[in-house]
């Protein structure tokens, strides 16, 4: 073990936490304890991953054979994820010590809700495509839990699903990545691919199938089309918070693991123009308009969100699949963007399923009266996530379509764009109901139930107003100060393309 | 071959009952016509040796006036062989017989088959 | 399938049919003695019949058409192999017929003198027998001499077909076993023996000697003239069977036992099984054999030719004896 | 007369359980006297075969032991390869012996059983070390008939239909050998059948009859295959799954399976020579049965729900694997194949004996029983957790590894065949997902609605039938009160999990032996 | 002219000499007579083989004082030397095994005919083996075929008798193509005995004559003595023979009277019609397809049987066939596997019978599967033997099964067209054997279920001389399967002496 041990310690210390929180008697008696520990783990986790992302530098761990390392380091977009995952996994932790106060066997959460948090972080430090996949694979396991947790037939059957689809997925890519092996010296990531030509002679037709498969692969993660079944199966029945991790961070490690082994290992020179590409776009469009379609289309409030993040994580790749500089920085933008967006429609939801038991969108005419802060934070993300300026997803948006046109992809280049632009009026089609009937439930509205409960006013408490707030806030703010974002991001860019 | 054959008329006649005595072995299903089949057979073989220990013309090998010369009598092997064969035939018919006797006493019947199934049923029961 | 007629049962073809299958018996108009039947062979039969009447229903049973289907054919089956089996057995006999009249029209023709056969060993025997075996009748110096061995071996086969059928057809009186004491009683076939026929008994008492006598000339001569132990021991054995018939067992008794029997086989073969030996080994090893030939033509002549064919001919005197009696009752 | 170490660990367990059978012991039908000699015994016979690994494998050191024919000879040699499997049997028999007297504590005829058991050391030594193929094939046989009582063992009516398949099947398929041997020892360079790294074919008259010898070659992979339940006769396996635990996971899983797979790679690689085969139809077909068999022993293991005959499924296919880099015919194919003999040796095993423990402590046998015992037997579940995940080839874990050398393998024989290969191997390692980790998580996270769900289950098709129906009706929750079995099962497990995650964390040193054989043979 | 020259004669001479004395003794005295007799014999046939193998020569002997073309011979070499110490052998321990049974099965007072029968079957053995002449050869196949249906029939149940009968049939069609055979071929050659013939007809071959009644003489000579040996299609009369015979009888007839027959098959195939004649006519490939036939169609009618002892009769048809399959093989070494598989197969197939003797004895004399189940634990060592005679039959390594499969194997690879199937017939077959064999061992070795009907009296432990001849024929397999090399040794010089 050599290099900078600093880069192991955001991913170590939840993961022991985790482990401690799992085994110890006294957490599972005490709420007060295990919530106390698991946010200053987080807090802790956040400062450590600062602190990793600042002293920068690389960590190799273990050889697991003679070519094969596990290795950490830390580079542009490493801390792009890093960072976004620890703040906005600090944010969700904060808000499920209200949420979970009501679910059973917490401490089974927390735990695992450290250890996912450890593993990803291990996943956005790695520095070559071996300790990529470990992670990618032990988040799979590690998160599986908390899809789990209410241990419902149905959180059952959709923990199962949840983990045949990634490990499928998972194998989709480890073919790719048993050929990668054979072609490049190491596998480290550098920035243009690390392949090697020679080697390389002559297989060329099989590193695009491998490609392929490892977009396919890795795309399960990110709910891409065909391996997107997952999604809105396993949010509906996880518990708030963990739904919002799985589709606004989870999501993100398919995206992390796609940019890894297109722009970091292969090379995006090597797929452009390919038959590969074409396929990937139109893979992404699809899933763009099947995810809003679907979304649209869907009663239960947090399954039609999980059909939105279908669609929205295919929007960052579909920048990807651009292969061009804009496209790119509107991806990455978008990864950040939609994260904490949809963390804030998510616990929002999460907020109103606590306080009133509503799961279906139209049980929930005359939100507004019940909690207008938080329907106020949901608008705002809404909004945001439609694209509507000056909210964070327009620039996102932005970014994509100009850099679709200017991609040079014949048909795509301008097809690409009229689908986000009609997915984004489907979003505005299946976000805005829920703020309009909240608001304005109408004139045959009689709130009856409202009274009945005696809801009327009830936020939700501020452990779980204030991430939502945070979060929305969040959504508003980088839509109006994207400068730095954009030009770090810019950086990223350039140097890979 | 018909000419062949016809010369040698006593072989001919010989195979033929050989025949005949294979088929009544065969196809019969009485014991005692099994039996006379096989003696038929047996038969046809010793007609077939000692046809072929004839010459034509010449006398029983039993020295007769001191004449000891080749050209005198006929071929004394097969007369010996036939001799021997005809005590093997006895034999054998005499065993067959027996056990014929001794399967009608058992299960009054002389039809092979049909003795057959009888003794398996006997043994069933 | 022909047309069936009214009076099928009295038709020709029946009848020559029922004369071909040999189902007929010209006799049973009441010729034969009326066998008196015992419980035992009645119980027996009844049992038989019973078997052979579940055996028959069994068939009737499988070929009625509700029988059971898978019955049905297995039964079809069986009906179908025996048509098989039958068809199958005339093809293979007319082709082994046809194969072997293919050889025989390939063979030497009959009676030739120069066929292979008639080569250097024939010569010899004609030629040289009767100096070197003493023996007139050159087959009895051959089977007796050259080719001992063989002859030798034929005398078991008739001690050990004698043997098989002792231990199938003899009854022993002091047998511990019921079934066949019973047996033993039910086979007690004096039912049909003539009682004291005198036309019988005078005519034997003419022809036994005789063919005794005849018997023992054949045997004696067996080295001069056309005989030997066989035929003779075969003349001897139908003059005993004859004695027996005309006097019965009772008589008999006096003269011929079992015991006789086993001894005189017993000192016949072992004689035979010595001499030959000593013969065999003599001439294995050059030895002399110190043997006489003897005079030709002479009846104490050819060496061990005479002894020989005595042995034989008590031998199978005894067997066809024994054979006779066996046959009848299972025992002597 | 150092080599006569070659012939003890051998002869020595053989005679130990003949005098096993025979010996009588006093009153007492079972006694801690009889297990410490009966673990003495096992222990002592694998510090002998360190100690005649350690005194070098280079292949040089032989000893024979008589002259059964002209050219065939008893004959032991130590070469690596022989060594790796030794040494593989070598550790873990002690651990199986160890668990077995804890699962065996309540069944009759323990004596048999062991003498059994223990002669079946020596008989597997004896395929380990045998130097040619005539011994070989020896020992193949006997190791059929020997391990014939211990799968008969509970002598019902399954077990007795058990036995007889896997004897048809073993006697078959070694009959089918038989022509292999036959051919090796008509067309040997030497004259004899002894294994020389790459083959010991007379190659130029070899190829004057190729087509035939290919045939005969294709018909001896099948044969030994047999053993290896390669796909048309693999069927004896999941029935061997009555057998007793410790019988199912050492045998069925390790050695006698690993001895076809073992068989298998001496005859290609030591035997016919990969020189011959490569690139010929025979070795796509046998490549291709590999294939077959993979995949098909995957989907059935997702279909099966007995616990012991999934796991005999996992078997079939995890076999195949071992085969596939076989019939890849190249160094790095045996190099692959081997580190899969060896890796899925420690995660079958961990599996079977976690199974095993689960029976023992409950009599759980079916899947569906197993609501929520994750708990309650954290240990056994614990190191199940570590073995499943390997078994799907999950990175850190013994099971990646292996599969990393295959694909790696498949893709430098360049063959069209060979990248199927690895579709297929990741597509049965996404059906091990399945088939493993619903145990798991039913273990572990088990539905809250278990009673419908399990009825529902049982209802399912894939082999359930009455009595099993009525069994799920029966008990679906875990019972209270169930815990860890005691040391003697608890403390092989553990090590074996660990091995799993040795090999896994730092499989370098094993990885470069291995390679080292694949250089010489391929 | 050494004195042990003498011994093969004196060896045929004693064997019937004891069967003529035993027909007046006590049953007892004719058992202990024949005992010794059979030790004598054998003890006189290793003297000869030991004479041949030191003087690497074989003999011929004059059975009187006329060479050659005129008086009896008999001859010996190596291979009649083995053959013959090993028919010793086996009949020893098979008369020594089914010692109580045949003791039961006969009446007392017909005990003596019993022993007759076995001496004059060993001595028409011998002289079968030791014959140089083809009549002899066809007067002691005579009375191998009498004393045959003899030791049949002597179980006096209808069963046996009607099998006698059926066997007595098939024997009659045998010998009379046999005979048939043998007059042809003195009408074209003149000579009865071996060495001038075999001249004459190599003459005959050399100079084109008379081709169609030599083809016809291979073919009615090799189909009488197959119908004999029990070659597949005529096999029908051995299941009922073998199955219901006492087991003394069984051993005997299935593991000596057909090798009997196979063994002067191969020596008129040698000694008279010249091997290479044969070859080149084509009948080697005759037998061939029905030998491979028989292993199979043997085996598959053992699997339908469910009385044990019709099931290892059964598997001596599929065994002829392997020995037919190796004649058939037309090569110098499949003759060599078929020898050494005719002593492969009398050994464990007599083991067989024998060990079942002790088997049935534990489950009260049934014979069916159903009876047997768990007869391995009842009776230990007669399911050992039961159990290495069966794996013998399987060709399991170690044992004499496997070098016999081994040497046809190794043999069919001499010729090009026969090798794949021989091999895959062979594979074939052992995993048949294996199901039909293997299966009963699994029961004998399986605990009795509750719904079988209770064993009436389970006779535990065998006699001392059952015990002893299955030791002996375990030990008699081990040696063949372990130390086979000289054996295999002596087989092929003996062949070459044949010529």
């Amino acid at each position: 073990m050599e290099g900078n041990m600093i880069l192991l310690l955001p991913m170590v210390c939840p993961v022991a936490a985790g482990i401690v929180v799992l085994a110890g008697k006294m957490f599972r008696k005490d709420r007060k304890y295990l919530t106390g520990v698991s946010v200053m783990v987080l807090v802790l986790e956040f400062a450590l991953t600062l602190w990793a992302v600042m002293s920068g530098g690389s960590l190799t761990m273990l050889r697991l054979t003679e070519r094969l390392t596990l290795g950490l380091g830390v580079d542009e977009v490493s801390r792009l994820f890093a960072v976004l995952t620890a703040s906005v996994w600090l944010l969700v932790g904060i808000y499920s010590v209200a949420y979970m106060s009501h679910e059973e066997e917490e401490h089974r959460f927390f735990g695992y809700y450290l250890i996912v948090v450890g593993v990803l972080m291990g996943l956005n430090f790695s520095a070559n495509l071996i300790t990529l996949y470990v992670f990618y694979e032990l988040m799979t396991l590690t998160s599986l839990p908390l899809v789990l947790h209410e241990r419902s037939k149905e959180a059952v059957r959709a923990g199962l699903k949840y983990l045949f689809y990634s490990v499928a997925g998972a194998f989709l890519a480890l073919f790719g990545i048993f050929f990668l092996a054979g072609v490049s010296e190491s596998l480290t990531f550098t920035a243009g691919g690390v392949l090697n030509d020679g080697a390389l002679a002559g297989k060329e037709g099989l590193l695009l199938i491998s490609a392929f498969c490892m977009i396919v692969g890795f795309g399960a993660k990110a709910g891409m089309f065909p391996l997107h079944g997952w999604l809105p199966t396993a949010h509906p029945v996880a518990p708030a918070c963990a739904s919002a991790v799985l589709s606004g961070l989870i999501t993100k490690a398919g995206v992390l693991a796609i940019i890894r082994v297109v722009y970091y290992v292969i090379g995006a020179d090597r797929l452009r123009g390919t038959w590969v590409q074409n396929g990937w776009i139109l893979l992404t469009l699809l899933t763009v308009f099947m995810g809003s379609m679907l979304a649209y289309r869907e009663p239960v409030m947090k399954k039609r969100l999980a059909y939105s993040t279908v669609s929205q994580v295919s929007y960052v790749l579909f920048g990807l699949s651009m292969l061009n500089q804009t496209a790119f920085v509107g991806a990455l933008s978008h990864v950040v963007f939609h994260s904490v967006i949809k963390h804030a429609l998510f616990l929002t939801a999460g907020a109103v399923i606590v306080t009133t038991g509503w799961t279906r969108v139209e049980q929930m005419r005359g939100l507004g009266q019940v909690m207008p802060k938080t329907l106020a934070c949901y608008t705002i993300a809404a909004l945001a996530l439609i694209g509507i300026p000056p909210a964070s997803g327009f620039v996102s948006k932005w970014y994509l379509a100009s850099g679709a046109l200017s991609s040079g992809t014949g048909v795509w280049s301008w097809a690409g764009p009229a689908v986000l632009l009609v997915s984004a009026l489907l979003t505005a089609g299946y976000l805005l109901p829920l703020t309009i009937q909240g608001y304005f439930p109408g004139h045959d509205f009689k709130g009856e139930e409202i009274q009945k409960r005696k809801l009327a006013g009830k936020e939700p408490s501020l452990w779980m107003l204030a991430p939502i707030g945070v979060l929305a806030a969040a959504a508003l703010l980088f839509g109006c100060f994207p400068g730095s974002l954009i030009s770090m991001l810019q950086s990223i860019a350039a140097s890979v393309l | 071959m018909i000419q062949h054959l016809s010369l040698n008329i006593e072989e001919t006649v010989a195979v033929i009952l050989f025949g005949v005595g294979f088929t009544i072995l065969l196809l019969h299903r009485n014991l005692i016509k099994k039996i006379m089949g096989m003696n038929i057979m047996d038969t046809a073989t010793y007609l077939f040796l000692a046809s072929k220990g004839y010459i034509t013309g010449r006398a029983v090998p039993i020295v007769v006036d001191g004449v000891q010369e080749v050209s005198a009598y006929i071929n004394p092997v097969p007369s010996g062989l036939v001799l021997t064969g005809i005590v093997v035939s006895v034999s054998t018919t005499a065993l067959m017989l027996s056990l014929t006797i001794r399967l009608y006493e058992r299960y009054h019947s002389l039809d092979l088959d049909e003795i057959l199934i009888l003794a398996k049923e006997e043994e069933q029961t | 399938m022909s047309r069936r007629r009214d009076n099928y049962e009295t038709s020709r073809w029946l009848r020559f049919k029922k004369w071909v299958d040999g189902e007929t018996d010209p006799l049973s108009s009441g010729m034969d003695a009326i066998p008196v039947v015992t419980e035992g062979q009645m119980r027996e039969r009844r049992k038989n019949l019973a078997l052979r009447k579940a055996y028959d229903e069994e068939l009737t049973r499988l070929s009625a058409e509700h029988a059971d289907k898978t019955e049905i054919m297995k039964a079809r089956g069986i009906r179908n192999f025996q048509k098989f089996y039958k068809v199958m057995s005339v093809i293979l006999c007319l082709a082994i017929i046809s194969v072997l009249l293919w050889t025989i029209a390939a063979l030497p023709v009959t009676g030739g003198a120069d066929n292979p056969a008639n080569n250097e060993v024939a010569a010899r025997y004609i030629e040289k027998g009767l100096q070197e075996t003493g023996a007139v009748n050159i087959v009895t110096g051959m089977i007796l001499d050259y080719r001992a061995f063989d002859t030798f071996g034929e005398s078991c086969v008739l001690f050990i077909a004698s043997c098989c059928v002792l231990v199938l057809l003899r009854l022993d009186a002091d047998s511990k076993n019921d079934n066949i004491k019973k047996m033993i009683a039910e086979s007690d076939d004096r039912h049909f023996e003539p009682k004291d026929d005198i036309i019988l008994q005078k005519c034997a008492c003419v022809l036994v000697p005789v063919i005794m006598i005849f018997g023992i000339y054949i045997v004696l001569n067996g080295h001069l003239s056309p005989g030997g132990g066989f035929s003779g021991g075969a003349v001897l054995g139908s003059g005993l069977i004859l004695y027996l018939n005309a006097y019965g067992y009772k008589k008999m008794s006096r003269l011929f036992t079992e015991k006789v029997y086993r001894r005189t086989t017993l000192c016949a073969l072992t004689f035979y099984c010595l001499a030959k030996s000593y013969s065999f080994f003599t001439g294995a090893n050059h030895l002399e054999s110190g043997i006489p030939t003897g005079t030709p033509g002479a009846i104490l002549s050819s060496g061990l030719i005479l002894p020989l064919n005595i042995c034989v001919g008590l031998v199978v005197a005894c067997t066809m004896y024994a054979f006779y009696t066996l046959f009848r009752k299972g025992g002597m | 007369m150092s080599e006569i170490i070659l012939a003890l660990p051998v002869f020595f367990p053989i005679l130990s359980g003949i005098f096993m059978l025979f010996y009588r012991w006093g009153k007492e039908e079972w006694s801690r006297k009889r297990e410490l000699f009966i673990e003495g015994l096992v222990v002592a016979n694998s510090l002998l075969i360190v100690a005649a690994i350690a005194g070098g494998a280079d292949g040089d050191r032989r000893i024979v032991l008589f002259r059964l024919y002209s050219a065939l000879t008893i004959m032991f040699k130590l070469d690596p390869m022989g060594s790796v499997f030794a040494g593989l049997v070598a550790f873990l028999w002690p651990l199986a012996t160890l668990y077995a007297f804890e699962y065996m504590k309540h069944e009759e005829r323990k004596n048999t059983f062991f003498a059994f058991y223990t002669m079946t050391y020596g008989i597997t030594m004896g395929i380990a070390l045998a130097g040619n193929l005539v011994t070989l094939y020896l020992f193949y046989e006997m190791l059929t008939l020997v391990t014939l009582p211990l799968v008969l063992f509970p002598l019902t009516t399954e077990a007795v239909r058990a036995g007889r398949a896997y004897l048809y099947y073993s006697i078959g398929g070694a009959a089918f050998a038989f022509i292999g041997l036959v051919f090796v020892l008509g067309f040997s360079a030497i004259g004899t059948t002894e294994f020389i790294a790459g083959g010991m074919l007379d190659v130029g008259r070899a190829l004057e009859s190729k087509n035939v010898l290919l045939f005969v070659y294709v018909l001896a992979f099948f044969g030994f295959g047999v053993k290896a339940a390669l796909f048309p006769c693999y069927r004896w396996l999941p029935k061997a799954a009555v057998a007793p635990t410790p019988v199912t996971a050492l045998l069925h899983a390790v050695a006698v399976v690993k001895s076809g797979a073992f068989a298998i790679l001496r005859l290609t690689y030591f035997s016919f020579g990969t020189e011959f085969l490569r690139g010929t139809w025979a070795q796509w077909v046998v490549m291709g049965a590999a294939l077959v068999t993979i995949a098909f022993g995957s989907t059935m293991a997702v279909r099966e729900v007995h616990w012991k005959r999934r796991l005999a499924y996992s078997t079939v296919s995890n076999l195949s694997y071992i085969l596939f880099g076989a019939a890849m015919m190249t160094p790095l194919g045996l190099a692959a194949a081997l580190s899969h003999l060896v890796a899925h040796a420690f995660m079958k095993i961990c599996a079977f004996f976690c199974a095993g423990a689960v029976m023992h402590q409950s009599g759980k046998t079916y899947i569906y029983q197993l609501n929520g015992m994750g708990k309650k037997m954290p240990v056994t579940f614990g190191c199940l957790l570590v073995s499943s995940l390997s078994l799907m080839g999950i990175p850190l874990f013994a099971g990646f590894v292996s599969k990393w050398n295959l694909a790696q393998a498949a893709f430098d024989s360049g063959s069209g065949l060979g990248l199927v290969g690895v579709a297929v191997i990741l597509y049965s390692a996404l059906m091990t997902g399945i088939y493993m980790m619903t145990v798991i998580v039913r273990a572990y996270f088990p539905s809250l609605a278990g009673q419908t769900e399990a009825a529902e289950e049982a209802a399912l098709p894939g082999g359930v039938d009455k009595d099993d129906q009525e069994a799920a009706a029966e008990v679906v929750t875990a019972e209270d009160g169930l815990t860890d079995p005691g040391w003697k099962m608890t403390v092989p497990l553990v090590i074996f999990a660990a091995a799993i995650l040795v090999i896994g964390l730092h499989s370098a040193p094993l990885i470069s032996f291995l390679t080292m054989i694949g250089g010489e043979a391929g | 002219m050494s004195f042990v020259q003498n011994f093969p004669f004196f060896s045929i001479i004693l064997a019937m000499f004891s069967g003529i004395i035993s027909s007046v003794l006590s049953g007892k005295k004719a058992r202990n007579l024949s005992l010794v007799m059979i030790a004598v014999t054998t003890a006189l046939s290793a003297g000869t083989l030991l004479f041949c193998l030191r003087t690497g020569e074989s003999y011929p002997y004059m059975m009187g004082h006329f060479p050659a073309p005129w008086g009896n011979e008999i001859r010996a070499g190596i291979l009649e030397g083995v053959t013959a110490v090993f028919f010793g052998v086996v009949m020893f321990l098979a008369v020594l095994g089914g010692l109580d049974h045949t003791a039961e099965d006969v009446e007392e007072n017909k005990l003596n005919l019993f022993y007759i029968m076995i001496d004059l079957m060993l001595s028409s053995l011998l002289a079968l083996v030791y014959t140089n002449d083809l009549f002899t050869a066809y007067v002691f196949v005579e009375i191998n075929t009498i004393a045959g249906c003899g030791l049949i029939m002597i179980r006096q149940k209808g069963r046996s008798m009607s099998a006698a009968i059926r066997y007595m049939i098939m024997s009659q069609l045998g010998s009379g193509l046999f005979l048939i055979g043998l007059s042809i071929l003195y009408d074209i050659t003149g000579h009865l005995l071996m060495s001038p013939a075999k001249e004459s007809v190599a003459a005959l071959a050399a100079s084109g004559a008379y081709r169609i009644p030599m083809l016809v003489i291979m073919a009615v000579v090799g189909v009488g003595l197959a119908i004999k040996s029990g070659l597949y299609p005529f096999h029908y009369w051995i299941p009922d023979t073998y199955g219901y015979a006492t087991p003394t009888a069984s051993a005997v007839l299935s593991g000596l009277v057909s090798k009997g027959y196979i063994f002067l098959l191969i020596k008129i195939f040698y000694r008279v019609l010249g091997y290479d004649n044969l070859v080149s006519s084509q009948m080697v490939n005759v037998l061939y397809v029905f030998g491979i036939t028989g292993m199979v169609m043997g085996s598959l009618h053992a699997i339908h049987e469910t009385d044990t002892r019709r099931m290892t009769a059964y598997s001596s048809v599929a065994q002829i066939g392997y020995i037919y399959m190796g004649i058939g093989l037309g090569t110098q070494y499949g003759m060599v596997a078929a020898v050494f598989h005719i002593f492969t197969h009398s050994a464990t197939k007599a083991l067989l019978f024998i060990s079942a003797v002790g088997l049935y004895e534990a489950s009260g004399d049934k014979k069916d599967y159903v009876s047997l189940r768990g007869a391995g634990y009842r009776n230990p060592l007669a399911g050992i033997g039961f159990t290495v005679g069966s794996l013998s039959m399987v060709g399991f390594p170690m044992l004499s099964g496997f070098i016999s499969k081994l040497l046809f194997a190794t043999s069919a690879l001499e010729s090009p067209h026969k090798m794949l199937p021989t091999l895959i017939v062979l594979a074939v077959s052992t995993t048949l054997n294996a199901v039909y064999f293997l299966r009963l061992v699994i029961t004998l070795y399986s605990r009795r279920r509750p719904e079988d009907a209770p064993i009436p009296e389970v006779k535990v432990r065998s006699s001392w001389h059952l015990r002893l001849a299955i030791l002996c024929f375990i030990a008699v397999n081990l040696v063949l399967g372990m130390w086979s090399q000289p054996i295999v040794q002596a087989i092929a010089d003996g062949l070459a002496m044949f010529g």
